[in-house]
């Protein structure tokens, strides 16, 4: 039975392309605070609506409302507004000096500072994460130095490993930051790997995936699902859908299902959505998560909702393909802007004290700035010898690579 | 004749061929509507309809995959992978299912794919926008392998790619996307439209798959090189001033062992320069090759300049590179033995 | 905050192992007829509870029961019935044949006859299956010739495929078979690709994807569910949930999710879930989303719910790690006995004629193994010739193959 | 002394490593309650406990990437691919991820991960059953690659593979799992069991990586083989009667160069067997190694007994497969040429 009538390939576009003016006015955003927030054991499947939601916290004036409100004292409010402010100046240090020269290319967060910031806050000691090259606020969170982040950027003596990798791609171990891997998606299982190797040893330290919205399509995404889902590992699956995979929008990636968190649902695990721009929300969910994960229930699925505000890379330019209107219309405002307005409305901040902060801040990065650059940048100063080049291929240097060493000179 | 960059004659190949026959279609992450982040497939969306050039997820395997079964339906899939270092994903549908579907059917499926793919370093794209896998392929029975070094060779080449009844590897050279590279990092680029080597014919013809060009004759020593380390090998000829006769690969397999073994003969004497590493690189083929068959006319070892075996360092980079000084010490090294 | 509790690793395991008693009667079978037939356009997200259930037609009695009942008149049911008795027959014959040292090794169907022999009758000519090595039913429901299936077992001068494959990697195009290929999964993205072809051709032709329980963990799986549903391929995505990936229990594969349809529901598909023992269920699912596809509507998600009641291969002996009584406890029964009981019920079918078909049917197969072991088995009489080995590498043979087969002496 | 089959060897180097040191895992398809399908973790489960030694769903992907994750963490996996023809979905974590954690992290992150899985043909495993893809681990910086070709290398080198501190490809040769195999497959197989070569020492010792064995002097010819090769080489000299130098040559990397080298230089001729396809296998690497090293010492060219370049077909497995027929030919035309 055929039925004569002919097929067609559907393939998904964007709402608007250069040219067009953006309009999220038909955009669902659910108000604050009117997401439930369910028991930490509740039933999976009794949380499906999770997925197809945004959770919220703060509102459009600045007051932290509903179930998921209250996550973080005070003081902690205010070293979380301080994080972004810090991640955002050093970025645009960082891309300045992409600009200038003094390296071959950096990677921002503008408009993502809240995801990262947030959730290094709910982690413990010991966590791991796997993270890629847009999540540098769980570095500064955890308290990692600007300075050899810096140095890291510059590919300079003072790099922690050793010039070899492309600038942001930082690794700490003792910061809970897993190596980044220039492989999209290769570390999403690696993270569920390393929270069963924690549950296998009968500890209590779990691990946190990272993955953009682009990224889930790719196959080590899949393997991260059904392992967490048959080991019930330890772990935080995150999925950061910032709207856009360099110039390919989310619905590429995406497909039918209305949402990425829904991803989960095919493997039984919870799968929360969140306001990717709200501090507080996003604490609050990766609180619950990493709680979830501690007590041995099992992995939780968190697709952050945001907006990619600047470019992929210093190497793209998105007004090729998407309005340069978008990302102020986008809905979900600033992050730092939103817990800014918070604390002054909780009269725990000022404008002055943010002007002040500001300038506090860019000292400082500029001080660390100086530091670095006091080293060296790619091409200049104190750079890792090309001995290193050699070094750490494995733990032993064998025959061959000392006598390639050799023959190169070093 | 005009000049063209290498990317304007990829563009060009894909344009032609998909004005030729409808069923060729151009897919992969990022080729739809901006025109793929090196450009390559710039227009042809505009031109060819979203079914025709089209973005596709995050998923190499799914790219390659869903080429498999295109071709199988008796389409012609072009599509392209960001850069050659994300292959990995879709080695096991390269490997597995492209490479062996003609052989395991007898003929009844097959799979007339083309992969490009961007290879080669030289852009400060350190360890995962550096690699060369050609030794990856071409290990691989079933698979063609093509590295173009100028402009009509990319495109004359992958028309022919594209035309060819097997799935044909196509790397991109993308340190030569815009200008010959002599090695010399430090000089500025020339860009194809002012360099002799950037012209292309008026009318566009496929390159045949299998055929290697002298690039240059010589009489002392045969270079055997493919990609960007073509240039540098005529850099290094001409800044040492040995006659050195350089062959452009240009396929890798089937590999042209007439005009390599012919030249040897010759001249007795060989070097093989690649920008991958050096073990079980494909200079490891050629040198087993070289020896096996020119033997007798040997008056020196072949010598093999390559990437360290080290992964491709990001600050470490011009160290890394095989470029004309280390191919000039091989060169004199390897005329001078006795 | 940790929480000093201990995790610990979940291993899921099969209920029963070598030396228990299988005990099914908490598995719930829903009533034949009991679930709802939605229309093909409805929306997937109304159709979820689909994905749950098994969708069944032959009640206790023998009877077509419910909205899914129907889809096939009369003779085709005697037809199928034919279908099912011939590859049972078909694959005893090759089981004893491969016992013999006629050929090196075979896989069997034994209980899962009902899939490939019914979802087949839904397909029209020129629509293409990618299936696995357990759906020969799909050639024998085709109406490929069962000495040149032999010939294929036997790696004779007969077979097709000139002895290159393994024993059942069957290929056909003209009776839409896709080449078998040893590696699982590798051809659902394939399916998807050949469905999105037809799409940009604006033909008619649709695609079937084949897959095991075990086998949906491969990233091929998650790779074909993304394309398809991104770009609405016309395709029908089947997984056939024998229970038994080798000799590990689907559970592994399946994890934390109730059943492998549910995978569906990450990617907005429709997903169903049918009784595979069931001929008439199994052809009216098919029927279904293949008229879903064909109507450009997209691809849907089916499982079929069986039974591998023989080994997985000859190389395989199940009594190694499940209970050898766990077949016959099974709860949906053979599916030829279910399909003969309708028959009989219908007054269409007896016991007699049942007997008498059989003897035929093995008559017709036995002729056919005599006709193909004249040419030859693995071992004797006619055999391709080892040039072939060297043909179809590429469309014209290279010189360094040509060179390589005369050395080789050939 | 008592006799061990290959598959008794390597399970129990795993159980000695697992009763050592706890953090060592075993896991992959169907090596949990059933013991794998060559039975080489038999028992594993029982006795380490469910969490120590489990079956995985069927993702080569998870497989290795769950490992580099559990090895990242401190943990040792030994874990192992069901056969070497389905590694490739695992490629990309091997390669882009395990043999590079290392450097790209400077040390601080390390992957002291085993990937076993069995190689080579003839079983009648067709082509996706019979693949040996080790030129595919030794052109990747950052592994090691490692093949025995005896019940007590498969141990030892198992055991100093697990100890390791970087990630291992460990190529079990499933023809020899039960019994040497010499390439006359007419013949009955011999059990390790009532062989010399099948001998393993009562005090289990690990044997270190990267060091080759001669397993037969000679003084006319060298022979470079590994894994089944060995005893096809061994039964080719025997044959022939040719005093045949045979280098088993256990770690294909790091090679044991001074053991090739120090033979070649002495007999003046080499032959290379693998079962790989020829065309760029790590008899190319070989070749190329021993020509640059060995040239003023070579009377006859380096000639390479090889797979053939197509997939392992079924019916003509033993025209495909390199047997002491082919071999001895080799042998006879190198230690004759002038
Ligand atoms: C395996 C692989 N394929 C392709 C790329 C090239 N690439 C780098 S970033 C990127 C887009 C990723 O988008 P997304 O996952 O949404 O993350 P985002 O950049 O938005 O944070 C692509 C295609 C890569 N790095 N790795
Ligand atoms: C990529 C790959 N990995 C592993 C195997 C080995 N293998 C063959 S069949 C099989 C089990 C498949 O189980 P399932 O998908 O449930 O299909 P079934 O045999 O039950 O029909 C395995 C692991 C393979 N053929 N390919
Ligand atoms: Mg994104
Ligand atoms: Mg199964």
């Amino acid at each position: 039975m055929t039925t004569g009538s002919k097929l067609s390939l559907h393939v998904p576009e964007p709402d608007w392309r250069p040219g067009d003016t953006p309009d999220f006015s038909n955009v669902q955003v659910p108000k604050a605070g009117s997401v439930r927030r369910p028991e930490v054991d509740e039933d999976p499947e009794a949380m499906r609506d999770l997925a197809y939601t945004i959770i919220r916290v703060l509102d459009r004036k600045g007051r932290a409302v509903g179930p998921w409100a209250g996550s973080l004292p005070d003081e902690a409010l205010l070293t979380g507004l301080r994080h972004m402010m810090t991640l955002r100046i050093y970025d645009a240090r960082m891309m300045m000096a992409q600009r200038q020269g003094k390296t071959s290319f950096y990677m921002q967060h503008l408009g993502e500072e809240a995801i990262s910031c947030a959730f290094q806050m709910s982690l413990a000691k010991g966590d791991m994460n796997f993270p890629t090259y847009r999540q540098a606020g769980l570095l500064v969170a955890a308290g990692y130095p600007l300075t050899k982040m810096m140095c890291q950027v510059y590919s300079n003596d003072g790099d922690p490993v050793r010039g070899r990798q492309l600038p942001v791609f930082y690794s700490s171990k003792e910061h809970g930051f897993f190596s980044i891997s220039g492989n999209l998606a290769t570390q999403y299982i690696q993270a569920v790997g390393w929270a069963m190797a924690s549950a296998i040893r009968q500890d209590d330290k779990i691990a946190a995936a990272w993955i953009g919205d682009g990224s889930t399509a790719e196959s080590d995404f899949h393997a991260g699902l059904v392992f967490a889902s048959t080991y019930r590992a330890p772990v935080v699956l995150n999925i950061v859908n910032n709207q856009w995979a360099i110039s390919t929008f989310q619905g590429i990636a995406r497909g039918g299902s209305g949402t990425f968190a829904a991803r989960g649902h095919g493997f039984g695990l919870p799968a929360l959505r969140v306001d990717g721009n709200d501090y507080l929300a996003v604490h609050a969910v990766a609180q619950w998560a990493v709680e979830r994960a501690r007590r041995n229930l099992g992995p939780t699925l968190v697709e952050y909702v945001t907006y990619r505000a600047g470019g992929h890379s210093t190497s793209d330019d998105p007004s090729a393909y998407r309005p340069k209107e978008e990302s102020a219309a986008w809905p979900l405002g600033d992050p730092i802007l939103r817990l800014k307005a918070h604390l002054i409305e909780k009269g725990l901040w000022s404008e002055d004290r943010h002007t002040q902060t500001e300038a506090e801040i860019t000292e400082t990065v500029v001080a660390a700035q100086k530091e670095a650059e006091a080293i060296g940048t790619l091409h200049d100063g104190r750079r890792p010898s090309p001995r290193d080049m050699f070094e750490d291929v494995y733990a032993t240097m064998p025959p061959h690579l000392r006598r390639q060493r050799q023959e190169a000179g070093f | 004749m005009a000049n063209m960059t290498m990317i304007e004659a990829v563009q060009n190949a894909l344009d032609i061929m998909m004005d030729r026959d409808p069923s060729v279609v151009v897919f992969g992450e990022d080729v739809g509507y901006f025109g793929g982040v090196f450009r390559c497939t710039a227009g042809l969306q505009k031109k060819y309809g979203r079914t025709r050039c089209f973005d596709t997820p995050i998923s190499e395997l799914g790219i390659v995959g869903a080429g498999i079964g295109m071709a199988a339906a008796g389409m012609k899939p072009c599509v392209e992978l960001q850069f050659a270092d994300y292959m990995y994903p879709a080695y096991d549908q390269i490997v597995s299912e492209a490479a062996r579907l003609r052989y395991r059917s007898a003929g009844e499926f097959t799979c007339p794919m083309v992969v490009r793919m961007p290879t080669g370093g030289g852009i400060f794209g350190a360890q995962t926008h550096s690699q060369s896998p050609e030794a990856l392929f071409t290990h691989v029975t079933g698979l063609k392998t093509v590295i173009p070094s100028t402009p009509e060779d990319a495109r004359g080449l992958l028309m022919a790619a594209i035309d060819d009844p097997d799935p044909v590897i196509f790397l991109e050279p993308k340190r030569l996307y815009n200008g010959p590279f002599d090695g010399h990092h430090e000089r500025p680029v020339v860009s194809w439209k002012k360099h002799d080597l950037g012209a292309v014919a008026d009318d566009a013809t496929a390159i045949p798959i299998g055929k290697a060009r002298i690039m240059r004759l010589g009489n002392e020593v045969t270079v055997l090189a493919y990609g960007t380390m073509v240039h540098v090998a005529l850099t290094a000829a001409e800044e040492t001033g040995i006659d050195a006769e350089i062959i452009d690969l240009r396929t890798l397999l089937p590999l042209d062992t007439e005009t390599v073994f012919g030249s040897v003969r010759r001249t007795g004497r060989c070097v093989i320069i690649h920008e991958a590493t050096l073990t079980c690189g494909y200079g490891a083929e050629l040198a087993a090759l070289v020896q096996e068959q020119c033997f007798y006319h040997l008056e020196a070892p072949i010598q093999r300049v390559a990437g360290w075996d080290t992964p491709y360092p990001h600050a470490q980079e011009w160290f890394y590179f095989p470029g004309p000084k280390r191919v000039g010490e091989a060169l004199r090294a390897t005329v001078e033995a006795i």
